[in-house]
């Protein structure tokens, strides 16, 4: 156990935790209307706390421990047996599911950006217990669990499947079931803070450093790759929404810059082990262009109220780093190359196969997960609560009062 | 007394109190508000999505003076608001039958 | 000397320092008013300010250095001596200094909570530098400096006793002696943000994760549990006040969850180097519990204008977890068992004597306190100014031009 | 490699890049009028963004790698070669290209405050780019890739010179050639949100920990005490800012209290690695005192429109420390002593022309690139944008809608 | 002229914008108010604690139209805002002596 | 009926409400705005800048009472709002027209 790679994750743990708490807190609370802030707020801080109690009680076990190609074991459930001294990874053991949970909390909450204004507060805490449980969890087991995809060598460096093709996939199931917000698409109001937008992104920002470099699992170089290309992607995605918006619309946008940014971040996300810088950036140019037009496809012409745009951005990035990984992973570009014994081909069949299979299962479980949610506790909140804001609709409070 | 309800654009507020004050009106109410007109709002666009804001914020002023003075104030008004723009806003006036001043409980045009 | 322990408590006391500057300043300012939002967080910086020049200057030397019983010496007066190769608990000395020091700043910060809206800015410096000498001091004396609470085994690993009990204490006098806001209770205003409030309590949480696993002094299993348990104890609390007020007012709020979330971080503080998960749990549970009613108590029963309800949450907080933690330190649910030949009862006792002869030391020390300052300063603003907001009235100065 | 003195660097990367985002953006944010607000926020993170592309472009390779006494060599230019095993100073060279990267980041977009509320957007991105590749690459090879004042012994431990003293009278030079804000002094109007620029200054805080701490590029007692000696200058400085503002004004100010913190923390940067906790005390003293009649000379006496008081608070507080460090290197109160051979005197010498050279070729630079970013985008924006605020005129987006 | 004050629910703006368009009233001033009325405020409760917020938000409509069409437009504000429920609002109406528009210093109904 | 418009100290509202509900009228209308009179504005120091605040934050009433509780409608806010200093605010009384409460269409003095 080497107490300097524990330094570095204990460091990474708390960076993740920023990013959800309070960082996409921010970036999501921009986005919505004044009388909706506090409950994005709470969305987010609420299943923060709920993951977590999953996470310790069944989630960690059933992906982390030994068991089948599928899922892993009960010998953790509830982390029975877990000490001071128990080590896994060459980290200590209550480290690795500590860092694990960090990224078992902001998974669900990126979905948050599906669903806001509208969706029962109720609906939101059992929506995600049962997906953390029956999408996240398995997912895990197969990309970082030793399950079927680790098996075949797929390369998802930090979940570009397991987070965002997950999140992404999933979030739209949800917009699409819930519907979309009354008066959607035309008579919806802009932002109402692009400055909390921003600080939300820059949060992100720093954390994912936390999120990429620390699942190096060890202060060294590959730690430090990591966090050198994903700088460089996000720097470069974030540069080409500027430039985007700089010529279709004559003034680039502060909210549109830092919505570059988390695009290129989510692409580079699965790639920060592979890749080198040249690398960094190439991702960082497609996940930017790609995420762009994702938005406009999903929001603005086919008219699903993914409110912000959490599959454009992040499941659209995830799955682009994931499978563009393998044109940038040569050793001669700073890159690792393939799992052993891998060609291109093979590899960028594998990690087709991981996104596919991913996103077909994130599907299925979401609309049964939804069902079954709005059987138990209904999915919407009624117009007129709508109309009023959630914030003091379903929490009773006001976010302003100046 | 008259009542005289001027909207007019926000940056136009410190050159029309200078103006008025030029001519020893010395009181005032000002708020901030939004208009709708012939000038017409602005576009915003967030990821790709536009958003037609129709209002133009304004700031609406309201000024009590007597009745002999009413004449001065309103060209004051009109010469410091106006840039030549659509949108520079409008004069409204209407009839005040008291004015009181807390403070002190005086009326009439002594208290405006 | 161990460079990867320093490495960690290098990031750890950056943690701590973010808890206060803005954590708790954000968390404190979104519950006052509009107009005394900057009063709020001026307090906040300048008590961190004015306490760091007090902890270099006699605090940490009274506090940490050899000494009797009662208090440490003066072998470190202005620092003297102090230099690049000085070390201490296995690391560099300055660095000792240093993560205490946010020590010293974060405790005495807590205590604004109780006087805001109404106090002297001169009197908070005046009363806080005081406190620091006279209470604070001390007792970092008495339980981690080897003085005669540690020698009799009392645990306390990050500041159950240290810093919750005397804050919490402390600040229930001062808000005695202050007197409440005036309108208090029926007229007095409603949080004026929200949203910064969570803010605050996030960046709070995240830089607990320092606070508490940054005590191990280590980078290794313990500071790693100490993370864990942390977390779920305030997951746990913060569930709880969820559920308690959706069941008492059938509207969960924001601002009621993240003060679980608080009551769950003071709780586990003291026993985060002792409990395993479990205990973090039940920590959770029962700190949660037990402070929602607290609040409900001194506030709204006993109508003591306990502003930001200090001694509720962080004084009660860390006083349960300083007893309760006696029944989750079995190393059977992963816990490290008591002081060396100490029994359950016998632990149990000497926890409470803590926890008893600290906070009446804070009573009385704080009671001498505030009458000196009230003779030297005077306590309260005026009338006028308090309904002027504090903010102009004593920093010329307005928190938001919009 | 050191993997502990690498877990510390990641740390400090993060740290520092906070600093910029948010921090940097928060506290100029505020400072501003709530109609510009997006705009500086804009400029940071695309300075941000931009900085990073030229420095991982060239900007890396021209400062840090072999080259002559004026400038580095091309061996790592668009980082060619670089890949996970390679290593510089000690560390995995990826992360001291990443570290070094967040200070090219923050250096320009400390200018920012000198330019805010009045400038073309694309005029601040030219400026930047050429600035960091004219000024700021050329001065890091002098001071710190073995250049002509590092041979010379220079002592500029964080960055007083390579950071503030460039940024600083930079940014005066662009205040002065871009003229002033319509209606400056008189009818400018005051800053929008103190809380946030409070917010900003408290997260410039805590990352500078990183920067000051981090430049030990190790975890170790010279780390320690940098970190030390930052929070007691930032500290005292801070305090004299309150005393003065008490003395003259009555009132004491947040914002001139963290105005003071900023001084502090600039002035400590360059002898962060030299002096010992007299020295961190002696310097927040004299910074907070110079920076503070600094400030009324530029800005109320000559009326130069520095917006935000770069060079009064960066650069004088940069070399106020850079030239008063050598009066408190000495061993005896915790110092490191001078370069080797050096006299006092002679390394006074050294301190000047190390300021002075760097101040000038700053000042040439600069107007070059001014006259010809004039040329070819023009530097203001028209008046009527000024009026309407920049948010709006050149991003299309409001702030606050509330 | 006539100015015509109207009270609203904030969420019925858009809709009494439509129907004064609708019958060619283009100008309007709106803003932000707090009301007193039938319509009580609500609670909140932090940290088990109530706070009686006594106001309700709504919006205030000022138009002045010309005599002549005060009755159409004092009917499409009535029914475009109209949701028969307590808090819907009030309509006050009085005289207004001159409107001068600003930008050309024209005044009378041609300037409204 | 008249339309009774008040500027106030905003810490005088609750008291204004009061004395209000104490003489049966129930509906009234607030917002907030800028007052420019004799009590002058303040002044702020920013790093040693000065800048002049020149308003002062008001709260403006709109009261539309019948003709016949007028005066102790006027009576009651201006004991109530007294605080006998400069800045304690103004009353305007002016003659208005038609009332209509939005729910129902009924107007008149009982639409007040
Ligand atoms: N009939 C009206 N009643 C009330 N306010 C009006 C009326 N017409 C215009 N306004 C106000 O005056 C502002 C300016 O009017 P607008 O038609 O845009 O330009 P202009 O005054 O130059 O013709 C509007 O934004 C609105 O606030
Ligand atoms: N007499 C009045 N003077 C001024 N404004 C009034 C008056 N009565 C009501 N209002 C305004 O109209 C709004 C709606 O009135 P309310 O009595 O709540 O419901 P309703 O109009 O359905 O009877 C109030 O919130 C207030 O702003
Ligand atoms: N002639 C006026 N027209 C409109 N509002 C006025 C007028 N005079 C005063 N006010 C309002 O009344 C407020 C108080 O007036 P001021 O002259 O400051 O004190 P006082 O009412 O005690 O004489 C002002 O701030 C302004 O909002």
């Amino acid at each position: 156990m080497s107490a300097a790679d524990t330094s570095w994750i204990l460091t990474a743990t708390a960076l993740v935790l920023l990013m959800t708490l309070p960082g996409l807190g921010l970036f999501y609370a921009g986005l919505v209307q004044a009388k909706n802030v506090l409950s994005v707020l709470m969305h987010c801080i609420a299943i923060a706390c709920l993951m977590s109690l999953v996470w310790v009680g069944g989630g960690y076990t059933l992906a982390l421990t030994a068991g089948n190609d599928w899922i892993g074991g009960f010998s953790r459930i509830f982390l029975l047996g877990l000490d001071r001294d128990s080590v896994a990874s060459g980290l200590p053991e209550a480290l690795v599911v500590s860092f694990q949970m960090t990224f078992a909390i902001i998974t669900p909450a990126l979905m948050v950006g599906a669903f806001v204004e509208r969706i029962r507060f109720g609906a939101v805490m059992l929506i995600c217990a049962l997906w953390l449980i029956l999408v996240y969890v398995p997912v895990v087991h197969w990309v970082w669990g030793g399950g079927w995809l680790a098996k075949m060598g797929v390369i998802d460096f930090a979940g570009g499947i397991v987070v965002h093709v997950t999140a992404g996939v999933s979030a739209l199931v949800i917009a699409v079931m819930l519907g979309a917000r009354s008066g959607f698409p035309e008579k919806v109001l802009p932002p109402h803070a692009p400055w909390m937008v921003m600080v939300g992104a820059s949060l992100l920002w720093v954390g994912w450093f936390g999120f990429n470099a620390g699942s190096a699992l060890a202060a060294n170089g590959n730690a430090a790759m990591a966090m050198l290309v994903t700088h460089i992607s996000a720097s470069t995605a974030s540069i080409v929404w500027l430039v985007i918006e700089k010529l279709k619309f004559g003034k680039p946008s502060l909210v549109g810059f830092v919505t570059g940014t988390i695009a290129g971040l989510a692409t580079i996300t699965p790639a920060s082990g592979t890749v080198g810088p040249l690398g960094g950036f190439a991702l960082g140019l497609l996940g930017g262009v790609v995420c762009y037009f994702a938005v406009d496809l999903i929001k603005n012409r086919w008219k699903i109220d993914d409110s912000l745009d959490v599959l454009a951005v992040h499941g659209v990035g995830g799955a682009t780093g994931t499978l563009a990984l393998v044109l940038f992973a040569a050793p001669a570009i700073g890159g690792t190359g393939f799992a052993e014994g891998q060609t291109l081909l093979g590899q960028f069949g594998v990690q087709i196969l991981g996104v596919g299979v991913t996103a077909l299962w994130s599907i299925i479980a979401t609309i049964a997960i939804v069902l079954v949610t709005r059987r138990l506790i209904g999915l919407r909140v009624t117009p007129d609560e709508e109309t009023q804001g959630l914030d003091y609709a379903h929490h009773g409070e006001t976010a302003y009062r100046l | 007394m008259k009542m005289i309800m001027a909207v007019i654009q926000p940056h136009r507020l410190d050159a029309v109190r200078d103006a008025l004050e030029a001519i020893n009106v010395h009181g005032l109410t000002a708020s901030e508000v939004k208009g709708f007109g012939q000038q017409r709002g602005h576009k915003e666009i967030y990821r790709g999505a536009e958003y037609q804001i129709n209002y133009v914020p304004k700031v609406k002023l309201e000024i009590v003076v007597a009745d002999d003075i009413l004449d001065d104030a309103v060209d004051a008004i009109q010469q410091a608001a106006r840039q030549g723009r659509v949108g520079d806003g409008k004069i409204f006036v209407w009839d005040v039958e008291t004015t009181i001043r807390i403070r002190t409980g005086e009326s009439g045009e002594g208290a405006v």
